[in-house]
């Protein structure tokens, strides 16, 4: 429990400040070094954030199981009430801050080797500094305002990583893909924020969970919150972007979306639990579940191997929200803390595979796709390292007794179990989902390391594979190391470690019957994979196109809005315009009636002399026409002018 | 203690431009330094103004002299004074006007037909902009309005492009209809003003804070609030209030009437764009604030909701409608019209959010939009193509200007870090709340309003995607060897735009601090006046 | 006795639809029996005013020598239009505009 | 009423029709045709005011002479267009105002005036041809021999001209 060193000393603050301030300076520096001297980003880039690693674990260190440090600044008056800028580090945060950095660090390490070469070297780790900043920003934010501002920026570099290798158009369509469905996140994430300014006048985290009473207003603005999420921990319905997400390089995979962003949501849910009501916290429930289950089925299908990360993120993610709609934010944040590191480990895995026998490909001059598995086998031999590493964060993400992810796995479903209580109600299909989830799970996972490693190699068979520098592998070791058990704790079956119980307020929650009950399931779950699901390919089209969600919503969503443009551009051109031109022709023949009145009857006065003389002369001289008829009809009409004239 | 900052910089141009009728036309470098010196010589003043304002107090910096004083018997003696000064609501777009226009100078390097006309219409467009910000007589402030239209025109019509004339013309018409709703509510407002510092003796004054004042309407006339005329189904007031409305939405603009804006700013050359797009469209903002809004405190309560829902259309509308632009400058300029709705929303809700919002957007907008134009001259500048599709892969050619037209997109999409954000979050919190505040506004009107940056984002990722992602190409008339990236001159002119919306997007509270004031006095008085006034059926 | 106004009206008719002949017609022998016509509206005023000064015979003098002048008019009118037709190849007044300055 | 009166009214008639249907008329011809019966009504006409020498004259030089050598224009003008001569009317509009506002004016004149005082009883003049003779070679003998070299030049000029020697512009 918190002991009491009030005062945090200068040190501690400005190791915060690095934290923070180094990845920002990374993104500075690396984005205004020369073309020419690009390689040296590859030095500076990480060695900040080594610096920042390591600041990050003295931190830690020092907050853990602390009092929470929090400092702010005025940033500015909206409406005359001041909103601060500051930070608030608990444990959470803590936790979060060292798992960025670290992960964020070993990426940096990783991508040195895996990006070499590449023509947008300074703006890849540019942009990965930046997201350290943003990501670090939101974990450490002590206003949802903030928050919101990191969360955007987040979205911004995710942005900018996904398009990185700009010339692919499925890059560029992917980065756009996902902005936008994090931006519609954002806009009910938006609509919370004037939900809760509109009643309680304060952004602060710290002010805002001092609120014990539900207010009525506290569902819609929580479920607008998560709105946010949905967006940015690709929670059904907005999931279809992650999987797309994956045209960025693998390292940003890794990094932005498996370990680190697309759990902000988790974090912001986590962090802004106190504002959810019971409803809100069932919505959260079901949408968590249904987005693992929707997931985990489409990840059983897929063929690309970044794909098949990518859903089972969405997966893990959906079992995450479905944790804390359960009411368990710990074990949620357990399950994130734990599925970091593996599943970081397993895409820098897919990516070595990548990188290597793109290496391999252009040393041999053959093309074939090297992310689609079907293509892949038999890698084991040619890659023992990759493989061991593959297997040891696929049993985490599989669940498998000993690794890391069994445990936080366990700890939600201990969670859910406990939250469906003792009557039957929906939320026992909730559970029911979980299990099922961690089931297929397994499935897809074992089908994946099966297909990729074991076998006979297929197309890869005449390549020259060999495994890469140590400056990737290393990473994927460290990652590989926390992804067992001892992570979490020395009983490898029980979650409540050090981890759990700081961050877990409340009564003893461990159930030891559903470690053992999750245990057996698993075992079940690989020998059926084994038995079963091994050389099965499964085909259903419904869920290769997850669900066909992307057609429904160019459908629904894309179409209509893109004819409603089209309209508004026909009303522009034709109604507006068209009324303008109507009533400028109006003007304009107004303006011609004028115009002849002006000439022939206001100028005819005004310049009266002037235009009498020459209309004289032209009328004279228009008598001289040579046309003798024309002689006489004016004579004689001078002659009845004469006659008038003299005889009235 | 007298100043004279602000007639300085009115009249400094001014007497530029005089001064060039005397030089011959040939000395093109003449006006371009003479210019640029003048627009140097401005920011000085400007900084000096800066330093000597204080926040929170009101109206400074004032001067006022007697103008025209004429007496016109029975009627009581006609008052019209050279009477200017800032506040909150003016500081911020004065500043925004002297940074702007001495960027346009920069960028206006490039013109070279008729440098002198060019330069001198420049001028007279700087002192007419930095007097409309500044009159605080209701006809200085008309003067200054219109003579900002004929430099406009002209420039439009002579260094403008292909459709340049009905560019022109459609602008020159909308503007001056708008001109004539507020020159009938002038003539009203003079009938029923006097002047309250003439006791005895019937002085009728153009000012625009005794118009604000209830008390000063003679009672009877026209726009009395006591007893108001009725014109058909509503009183004069509210008609009055209407008639400027419209006046002022038109240069804002607002939907519908927006339709000169893509058109003059397609054809307009892109330093006229930059100073249309940035200070042109603020006069729209800023009478409706200073004049429409204290006048009329009980019409704007009275119409609120159909500000509002206004600015939302405008919001929707312009970002639905730059999603169907094919040209990238037209898409600019619709964007702009979605942004300038913020305004109207930011007004209506007679927050201080809301009112502090809609200020620091337009200053935000400014400087954005000032950005977003530039970036499209310089594409124009190379290709002279405007055409969105005819461009592919400009990333790989153009890393600075790409980086530049990331910064310049992300910033008008209101993404944080950026200015234009801190403007919508306040404009957002001002028009949700208004409702549990003062029960102005609905708050469905702000949570539709979200959809405006949605389509923002939609239709700039687009654009990013279709011209500056995926493998290079050109199509169209486009010379391969006509891209290259920025030139120093640009460097110069758009850097610090960018270094400006970052700054006023991570640190705002240096301008918050002169608009917060304003903005409180401005939703107080407006609220207690406009509900002390009772609005006869 | 037939009052002398009678003459007049006639005259003033004549004299009219020659006028109207001379200018409408787009021939020139028209113009020419235009021409006759008013001579000959003329010549009856001034035999009707001959009547009332019946012991002067100034007035039919008058009209003998306009019937003279009528002639050589004829004459040489016919003349110029069968000129003018063999150059021009057409009688119509109108085409022909030499006289135009 | 008279049979004078019949005959003058009758003749008045005639002359009023026959102009009236030369305006009319588009066949020059035809024209040609009418203005001889116009000129012959006159000519009763002159009878009945007591100018029997005039209308004697107006018989043989106009009808006799004048309207033939018309007619021989004619001829000689349709003859080279092949087809009878049809004259198209212009100024149709500005023709008929300036001669129906000149009549217009004459008649107003006309009535407005009174000749009837002026008019005494006639005595029919027994020797008016006499005294025409005498007066010609009188009062009136130089514009006689005057228009005798009138009518002598204008034969000499009318042949001059309507000769078929080529000028030397065609």
């Amino acid at each position: 429990m918190p002991d009491t060193p009030t005062h945090y000393t200068a040190f501690f603050e400005i190791c915060l400040l690095l934290v923070v301030l180094l990845p920002l300076l990374s993104f500075v520096v690396s984005g205004r070094i020369p073309e020419r001297y690009s390689w040296a980003v590859t030095f500076t880039a990480p060695l900040f954030l080594l610096i920042s690693t390591i600041c990050a674990i003295y931190v830690f260190t020092a907050v853990w199981h602390h009092q929470p440090y929090s400092a702010k600044v005025d940033w500015f008056a909206i409406g005359g009430t001041m909103v601060s800028a500051g930070i608030y580090l608990n444990d959470i945060a803590a936790l979060m801050l060292l798992v960025v950095t670290f992960i964020s660090f070993l990426v940096h390490v990783y991508s040195t080797g895996y990006m070499a070469g590449d023509a947008g070297i300074t703006r890849y780790f540019s942009m990965l500094g930046f997201f350290t900043f943003a990501m670090l920003g939101i974990v450490l934010a002590d206003s949802l305002l903030l928050m919101f501002v990191f969360w955007e920026l987040v979205g911004f570099s995710s942005y900018m990583l996904i398009g990185h290798w700009t010339e692919k158009e499925e890059a560029a369509a992917a980065a756009k893909k996902a902005f936008l469905l994090n931006r519609i996140g954002d806009a009910g994430f938006l609509v919370g924020l004037m939900l809760i300014w509109t009643n309680t006048g304060t952004f602060d985290i710290v002010q805002l969970s001092g609120i014990n009473e539900a207010f009525s207003w506290q569902t819609t603005a929580s479920l607008c919150l998560f709105a946010g999420v949905m967006g940015k921990s690709a929670q059904f319905p907005l999931l279809t972007w992650l999987p797309d997400a994956m045209e960025g390089p693998t390292p940003v995979s890794a990094l932005i979306h498996a370990a680190t962003m697309v759990a902000a949501g988790v974090f912001l849910l986590a962090r802004v639990d106190f504002l959810f009501t019971p409803i809100a916290l069932n919505t959260v429930a079901v949408v968590g579940i249904l987005t693992a289950l929707m997931a985990a089925l489409s990840a059983l299908v897929q063929f690309d191997i970044k794909k098949i990360l990518a859903y089972s993120t969405i997966s893990q993610l959906g079992l995450m929200v479905a944790a804390i709609g359960a009411g368990s934010p710990a074990s949620a944040m357990l399950h994130l803390f734990t599925h970091a590191f593996f599943k970081a480990g397993l895409f820098l895995c897919a990516g070595i595979i990548i990188h290597v026998l793109h290496q391999a490909q252009q040393q041999a001059h053959e093309h074939f796709n090297v992310q689609d598995i079907r293509n892949l086998g038999g890698l084991r031999k040619k890659l023992p390292f990759t493989f061991l590493a593959f297997i040891i964060c696929g049993s985490a993400l599989a669940g498998i007794p000993f690794f890391s992810g069994f445990l936080s796995k366990d700890a939600i479903l201990t969670a859910i179990t406990i939250w469906k209580g003792e009557a039957f109600s929906w939320k026992w299909m909730v559970l029911a989902s979980a299990f099922i989830v961690s089931f297929i799970t397994v499935i897809y996972t074992f089908r994946m390391v099966w297909t990729i490693f074991m076998g006979e190699e297929k197309l890869t068979a005449s390549l020259p594979v060999v495994e890469p520098p140590m400056i990737m592998r290393g990473p994927v070791a460290i990652l590989s190391i926390s992804s067992v058990w001892l992570l979490v704790d020395i009983n490898p079956f029980s979650f409540e470690g050090w981890l759990f119980n700081t961050l877990h307020s409340g009564d003893h929650f461990h159930i030891g019957a559903i470690s053992i009950l999750s245990a057996l399931w698993i075992v079940l779950a690989v020998s059926a994979a084994y038995f079963v699901f091994r050389n099965k390919t499964i085909h259903a089209d419904l869920l290769l196109n997850n669900f066909y969600l992307d057609k429904l919503y160019f459908k629904v969503v894309g179409k209509p809005s893109w004819s409603l443009a089209a309209f508004t551009d026909y009303v522009d051109k034709r109604w507006i315009d068209g009324f303008i031109h109507a009533s400028a022709y109006a003007q304009v023949t107004v303006a011609h009636l004028v115009g002849w009145f002006d000439r022939a009857i206001v100028d005819g006065t005004v310049n009266g002399m002037a235009s009498l003389s020459r209309g004289v002369g032209n009328f004279t001289r228009s008598f001289q026409g040579g046309k003798i008829q024309g002689y006489i009809l004016w004579a004689i009409l001078a002659i009845i002018i004469f006659l008038i004239w003299v005889l009235f | 203690m007298h100043h004279y900052y602000i007639s300085l910089l009115i009249f400094i141009p001014l007497l530029a431009a005089a001064a060039g009728l005397f030089v011959p036309a040939g000395a093109a470098k003449y006006f371009r330094y003479s210019t640029l010196f003048v627009n140097l010589f401005q920011a000085l003043v400007l900084i000096a103004m800066v330093m000597e304002y204080i926040p929170g107090q009101g109206i400074q910096l004032v001067e006022k002299k007697d103008w025209i004083t004429l007496n016109i018997g029975t009627w009581g003696i006609l008052k019209a004074e050279y009477f200017v000064g800032v506040d909150g609501l003016s500081m911020p777009l004065v500043v925004l006007s002297v940074f702007v226009l001495l960027i346009a100078t920069i960028s206006s390097w490039t013109i070279n037909k008729n440098v002198k006309g060019y330069f001198i219409l420049l001028l007279i467009l700087n002192a007419a902009i930095i007097g409309s910000f500044t009159a605080l007589d209701f006809l200085l402030f008309y003067l200054f309005f219109e003579f900002m239209l004929l430099p406009m025109f002209f420039l439009i019509a002579i260094w403008g492009g292909a459709r340049r004339e009905y560019a022109s013309i459609k602008f020159f018409l909308y503007t001056l209809l708008g001109s004539v709703f507020i020159l009938i509510v002038m003539i009203g407002l003079y009938i029923s003003v006097h002047d309250p510092n003439y006791s005895g003796q019937l002085v009728h004054s153009f000012s625009v804070l005794n118009m604000a004042e209830a008390s000063n309407f003679i009672s009877h006339t026209i726009l009395d609030p006591n007893n108001a005329w009725m014109i058909g189904p509503m009183n004069a007031r509210l008609w009055a209030f209407l008639l400027l409305f419209m006046g002022f939405a038109i240069k804002l603009p607002m939907v519908p009437v927006h339709t000169w804006l893509p058109d003059a700013h397609v054809e307009a050359p892109t330093p006229v764009s930059v100073i249309l797009a940035a200070l042109l469209l603020k006069i729209g903002g800023y009478g409706l604030a200073r004049i429409a809004f204290p006048i009329f405190p009980e019409a704007a309560i009275h119409f609120s909701t159909f500000i509002g829902v206004m600015g939302v259309i405008s919001i929707i509308y312009g970002g639905l409608n730059a999603m169907a632009s094919k040209d990238l400058k037209r898409l600019i300029a619709y964007s702009s019209v979605s942004h300038m709705g913020f305004v109207l929303l930011g007004l209506a809700s007679l927050t201080p959010e809301g009112i502090a919002g809609s200020v620091y957007q337009m200053f935000s907008h400014g400087i954005i939009s000032a950005m977003l134009f530039l970036l499209v001259g310089v594409l124009y500048d190379r290709t002279h193509d405007r055409t969105i599709v005819n461009y592919s892969g400009l990333s790989t050619k153009m890393k600075a200007y790409t980086a530049l037209v990331l910064v310049g997109f992300f910033a008008s999409m209101g993404l944080p870090a950026f200015s234009g954000f801190i403007a919508e979050i306040m404009i957002f919190l001002g028009a949700f709340k208004a409702n549990s505040v003062n029960g102005l506004l609905h708050e469905s009107l702000a949570i539709i309003a979200t959809l405006g940056l949605i389509l923002g984002a939609a239709y700039y990722l687009w654009t990013l995607q279709r011209m500056f992602f995926g493998p290079y190409d050109l199509k169209g008339n486009i010379a391969h060897d006509s891209i290259y990236d920025l030139t120093d001159r640009e460097y110069l002119m758009l850097v610090p735009l960018a270094i400006a919306v970052l700054f006023f997007g991570i640190f705002p509270q240096p301008m918050i601090n002169i608009i917060d004031p304003f903005a409180q006095n401005f939703s107080e008085f407006v609220l207690r006046a406009g509900k002390s006034l009772t609005l006869n059926p | 006795m037939v009052p002398v106004y009678h003459f007049l009206w006639l005259g003033a008719f004549l004299f009219c639809a020659g006028l109207m002949v001379i200018i409408t017609k787009r021939n020139a022998i028209m113009v020419l029996l235009g021409i006759e016509l008013m001579l000959n509206a003329s010549n009856l005023n001034l035999v009707a005013f001959n009547q009332l000064h019946p012991a002067h015979l100034s007035g039919q003098m008058f009209a003998l020598f306009v019937i003279i002048v009528a002639v050589c008019e004829a004459a040489v009118g016919l003349a110029i239009v069968l000129r003018v037709y063999q150059y021009y190849q057409t009688s119509v007044p109108d085409e022909v505009t030499e006289l135009k300055d | 009423m008279n049979f004078v009166t019949i005959l003058f009214y009758f003749f008045e008639a005639v002359a009023a029709l026959a102009a009236l249907s030369l305006v009319l008329v588009r066949n020059v011809f035809y024209g040609a045709l009418i203005l001889v019966v116009c000129l012959l009504s006159l000519a009763a006409l002159y009878v009945l005011a007591f100018a029997e020498f005039v209308a004697v004259t107006q018989i043989l030089i106009y009808a006799g002479g004048i309207l033939v050598v018309i007619i021989f224009g004619v001829m000689l003008t349709a003859k080279i267009a092949g087809k009878p001569l049809v004259v198209k009317h212009t100024n149709v509009l500005s023709g008929v105002l300036a001669g129906v506002s000149l009549f217009t004016l004459l008649v107003y004149f006309l009535s407005s005036h009174k000749f009837f005082e002026d008019q005494k009883e006639a005595p029919p003049s027994e020797d008016a041809i006499n005294t025409i003779g005498f007066g010609l070679m009188t009062e009136f003998v130089l514009p006689f021999e005057v228009a005798g070299i009138v009518l002598l030049a204008a034969l000499i000029g009318a042949a001059v001209i309507a000769s078929s020697i080529k000028s030397k512009k065609v």
